[in-house]
């Protein structure tokens, strides 16, 4: 939970990641910026727009549809000095970075000892409608990759305090944006520098009946599904968004879980091999004998995100799904 | 789904293609998506509409002279594309329109056509995706031992992706019945093509041996002609040829975008060369005419279809990932 | 549980994947074998010898160093009516055809209506002295992806007959073979049509206090565990191999862990978001009222694979690892 | 790890390289390279060995004129680039028999070299990896406003990848202080390059507007002669060149692959043009003689060095996959 005394400013994400691009950029010029249409267009979301203007066309730069060298771009120059901020469009499209992401960034260190500070940001979901090609939650792939930082910020908030954490870091890492959440507002302080530790999660909301971990565009959700489940059925539900993907907070997780006795995962992207499933994983191995239900993972049928976005949002996981994965595991014994 | 008969067949018979045909077709490719335009203002398309108002030239002129067997490989905007290789103009707008008799039952939208049947082995959502695949499909006309071709489409940027040097590579060492076609339309989403290209992408193959030329894009017969050349030396085993057509994109990159980014003097400019007018130019006014109204009435009939239709609904996301078993 | 009355004869597991091409190959001229060093080399490690000379230079090609495209002869082939069968020389590589494989394969029946029968075949694991980039277990990120069949075959037998089925399949199929058992041998009949079932997992040994379920160079492992826990301990060990990781034999697996109220995973990727994860998670959500003690995932540390292979087989869990697991979900309660 | 001091420095001072520091660097390089394949047969390497034994030229004529913060790429098969660079021999030695005092801790081995504090960016298992890095390092030294290049060495294998073209518009669109240099050995693993390659590499850039030529690699004096101009057109901010440099494989793709898919008489001749004659027959003898003495001396040291050091160990395994929180 973070306690927030000092004055603050409701934001919206894309704000939360501009700024905290802004303020890093003029904090630190080895900082750039690269990615297709990062610069003259601002963004294809307009998530960058402006900085093209403050810092120039060298550290902001517009490529060419070439995901492979874009991602070697970040990588070659965190080799010699730079503190690289990768723009993949979507997150689909990092597949065709893929090995540069895995098999060069993730291990540069493990080969040489020196760091690699390198940003990939990405966005992710189905939050738009672009179909089975655009919309996809892979974050789970990442996770499995030692020498990786995965991070997946669910609000305005911790959108720019991680992203800030994650430009000054010395590892690569991962940090995925939410399509469905650009616009989600969340009070950010004002005038302070907002760094969030990666690796740290957040305890959004405490309760003591069920442990709801909720990641992405599935925190808000959950917290509103929290919130009629305590007036409605008078269920206490603590909602926890790990925040950092990779490495894990487990201990925090796991410490609620063994507290509540009931946990219930909440994601966008399809059940098998995610991170839902290594949440349940998790508890089932360190926790058993304390679990008092089954744990339940919520997430998107396994199939592909179709075009109509009316179908992509029926297809993810509403808070009408975590309200009755929660009554289920309050039954369950 | 796709192995479903064709309601209404618009393409003419391949082969034998006319200038009255390659303008029946570009006619009806510019007012499908003039239609699919009001059809998004008035908030009946739910998904991202590229259009190539503007680029049909291209398109006729490179499937005109294919047969139903020769397959092509499209992009994220390609509709004209599937027009001219035969896609019928009614299940197309359904898909266009999120309906069930859509070629993907309405899931896929206009990124997420593929008609193998008519040998359209997708437009595509990824840039440069269509390029590996073509490559594929060229490699089995070989194995085939078939004189059956294969063109890729694809716009200027995608030689920005690493598939582009793959294919030209295998393609020119296979000597592969492929026809590489780059619709240079000038823009690369939100920034001119001036931000991506280096150089000459007419001239993208020569190291490898492939010859390559610059077509005007926007005359369909010049196009054609190009092409006729083209797949005549694929068809005899000669190997790829690399085009690169020249035009304009008339829209921004999908329908929402204003294009504020450039100027409107160039707009109006490239507008004057409309790929539709030098094509009637070469039929009698009153058979265009004639072709004109048909197309009306063609485009009326295949909206009412596509209206039809009853949208896509939750039930159907979960068909057709496996084979039935 | 393979029921064996026919005369067999023991073979090598790289020798059940030539039999099956060659066999596939006799059967349906509309297969053909591309991929980097299949032809004239007769594979990397051998295991396509033989072919070029049966086949031809059309059928069985050679390819440039091109894995985009490779997949892509794949595909397209596959749209115009042959039935490839693509080789990546190792799982590392796959990453750079990810897009064609996840994006275009995978999603062409969901587009099209039409069938797709493509077979990717690749070689995983730490096998070899081959390092961080070479020998690398990713089989969880494509068990996520709707569309998509993976199978991962632990002995010869299970090679060649779910090489013919997946060859057969008209679904594509990524066919995970492991280095570390090129020269695993096993009875397989002789003189039959040997097919193999996709989507349905084999009882390797039936057994009663645990179920382990293994997969690639851990089925052999976990079998000799079970048979020296038998011996040491009076243990009894069930272990299944679930030879297709998607779609998974759920109701195989669940059944056996029902009846033995214990689980022990083994594979040799690391546990993250892996199959050891989703077996894991999948017990605890369907039958944690029957679970008698936790699940335990025997995985290879999240650490890079090194060269040496002396460490390399360090670092991959081995038959005490197996052996310990088991044990400890023995006291487990 | 990379950061500690190198041990043993073999590299010349960058800039003012002389054909005796040339011979001297090469001479070097082969005797490591022999010793190393000495080793693997006495099964003291316990990883793949790719030699570049009969490639020296390539590697020193294209180092030799580098400064320290001028950066490298190299491949598989790099221990000559990671010497020319400047890589310390005892440490290179340790890595490769797998010794904790290994620039990777033993536990890298040959393909996984990088210093970056002597401008190796890395040695790589990927074919073609290095492409995109290498770009990156040649934006940031524009970035940077220094004059430093980057050089990427690549077999013409790598010539097939997808990061080969996107890596050269890129360079060719910034003007990126690059070099490309394709070392073609004309072998690709276990097939020649005629099953990879269509047409000219050399000529890859072309199309690009980048300029390349074709350089008899084994003449180190050719090769450091091409780098030179390369090499001031980049740090003019010229943009990037492309160079060819035809050698020869003298081994099999590693030291276990007795290479039977080729002609003797091939290897043979190929032999004949041994680069280290040429490079010798530019110095006196005696000075040459001297060279060797001391390169067998300072061999001789780096294997003590790497054989005291201990095995890597299963501990090590957990080292340096995230900085130190
Ligand atoms: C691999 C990949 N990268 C980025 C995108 C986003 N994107 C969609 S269309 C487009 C521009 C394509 O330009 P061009 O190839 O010239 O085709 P045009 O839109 O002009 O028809 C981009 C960058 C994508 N779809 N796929
Ligand atoms: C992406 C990728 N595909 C395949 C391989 C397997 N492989 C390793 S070296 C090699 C041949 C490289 O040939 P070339 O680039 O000419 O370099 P050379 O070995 O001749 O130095 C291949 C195919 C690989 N390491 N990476
Ligand atoms: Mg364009
Ligand atoms: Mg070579």
């Amino acid at each position: 939970m973070t306690d927030i005394s000092v004055e603050t400013r409701p934001l919206k994400f894309w704000q939360g990641v501009n700024q905290a691009l802004v303020e890093e950029m003029e904090r630190d010029e080895n900082v750039v910026l690269v990615g297709e249409d990062v610069a003259r267009p601002g963004g294809p979301y307009g998530v960058t727009r402006g900085l093209l203007d403050k810092f120039g066309d060298l550290r902001v730069r517009d490529t060419p549809i070439s995901e492979a060298v874009l991602v070697g771009l970040g990588i070659g120059g965190a080799g010699v000095g730079l503190r690289p901020v990768v723009e993949v469009m979507f997150f689909d499209f990092a597949m065709i970075a893929m090995d540069q992401i895995v098999n060069q960034a993730a291990k540069f260190r493990y080969f040489s000892g020196a760091d690699m500070p390198l940003v990939i940001r990405t966005m992710c979901g189905a939050g738009g409608p672009n179909g089975a090609q655009h919309s996809q939650n892979f974050e789970a792939w990442y996770c499995g990759v030692p020498g990786l930082k995965v991070v997946m910020p669910s609000n305005a908030l911790d959108a720019k305090g991680l992203l800030k954490s994650s430009i000054r870091d010395n590892d690569p890492v991962l940090f995925i944006e939410t399509l469905g959440l650009l616009t989600q507002r969340r009070d950010v302080p004002v005038g302070e520098d907002l760094l969030i530790p990666l690796g740290v999660a957040d305890i959004r909301r405490e309760g003591s009946d069920v442990t709801v971990v909720a990641i992405g565009r599935l925190v808000d959700r959950a917290l509103e599904a929290a919130e009629r489940l305590q007036e409605e059925d008078g269920i206490s539900v603590e909602v926890i968004d790990p925040r950092t993907l990779s490495p894990l907070d487990t201990e925090t997780i796991l410490e609620s879980v063994r507290r509540t006795g009931r946990l219930v995962t909440a994601q966008e992207a399809t059940a098998p091999c995610s991170v839902g499933s290594e949440l349940v994983a998790l508890a089932a191995e360190s926790c058993l004998s304390e679990l008092k239900a089954a744990p339940i993972r919520v997430a998107s049928p396994f199939v592909n995100v179709p075009t109509p976005l009316p179908l992509a949002e029926e297809r993810a996981p509403g808070v009408e799904d975590v309200m009755s994965a929660v009554r289920e595991t309050m039954q369950g014994s | 789904m796709g192995n479903q008969q064709p309601l209404v067949q618009a393409a003419p018979e391949a082969g034998s293609s006319t200038p009255l045909d390659r303008y029946r077709m570009m006619r009806l490719s510019r007012r499908f998506e003039e239609t699919m335009e009001e059809q998004f203002h008035e908030g009946q398309v739910p998904g991202p509409l590229h259009l190539s108002i503007g680029q049909e030239a291209v398109a006729v002129g490179g499937c005109c002279h294919l047969r139903q067997s020769d397959a092509i490989l499209s992009t994220h905007r390609g509709h004209h594309h599937c027009l001219a290789k035969g896609a019928a103009a009614d299940r197309l707008m359904a898909e266009l329109l999120g309906r069930s008799a859509g070629y993907s039952l309405g899931r896929g939208g206009s990124m997420h056509i593929a008609i193998p049947e008519i040998g359209l082995l997708g437009t595509n959502g990824i840039v440069g995706a269509g390029l590996p695949i073509a490559t594929g499909a060229a490699y089995a006309m070989q194995v085939q031992k078939s004189d059956n071709v294969t063109v890729c489409f694809f716009g200027e940027g995608a030689t920005g992706t690493g598939a582009f040097g793959e294919a030209l590579n295998i393609a020119a060492l296979w000597r592969l019945p492929l026809i590489f076609v780059c619709e240079n339309n000038q823009y690369v989403e939100l920034t001119p093509q001036s931000v991506h290209i280096a150089g000459d992408i007419w001239r993208r193959g020569e190291s490898f041996g492939i010859p390559g030329s610059r077509v005007d894009g926007n005359d369909v017969e010049a196009m054609a002609e190009a092409m006729e050349t083209a797949i005549a030396r694929a068809r005899a085993g000669d190997g790829p040829t690399m085009i690169e057509a020249l035009t304009y994109r008339w829209s921004g990159h999908f329908v929402a975008d204003r294009a504020a980014y450039r100027d409107e003097a160039e707009v109006q400019e490239a507008r004057a060369l409309d790929p539709l007018i030098s094509a009637r130019a070469l039929i009698d006014d009153d058979v265009a005419d004639a072709v004109d109204s048909e197309i009306e009435e063609e485009i009326a009939v295949a909206l009412a279809f596509a209206q039809q239709s009853p949208l896509a609904d939750f039930d159907s996301l979960s068909i057709g990932h496996y084979a039935a078993s």
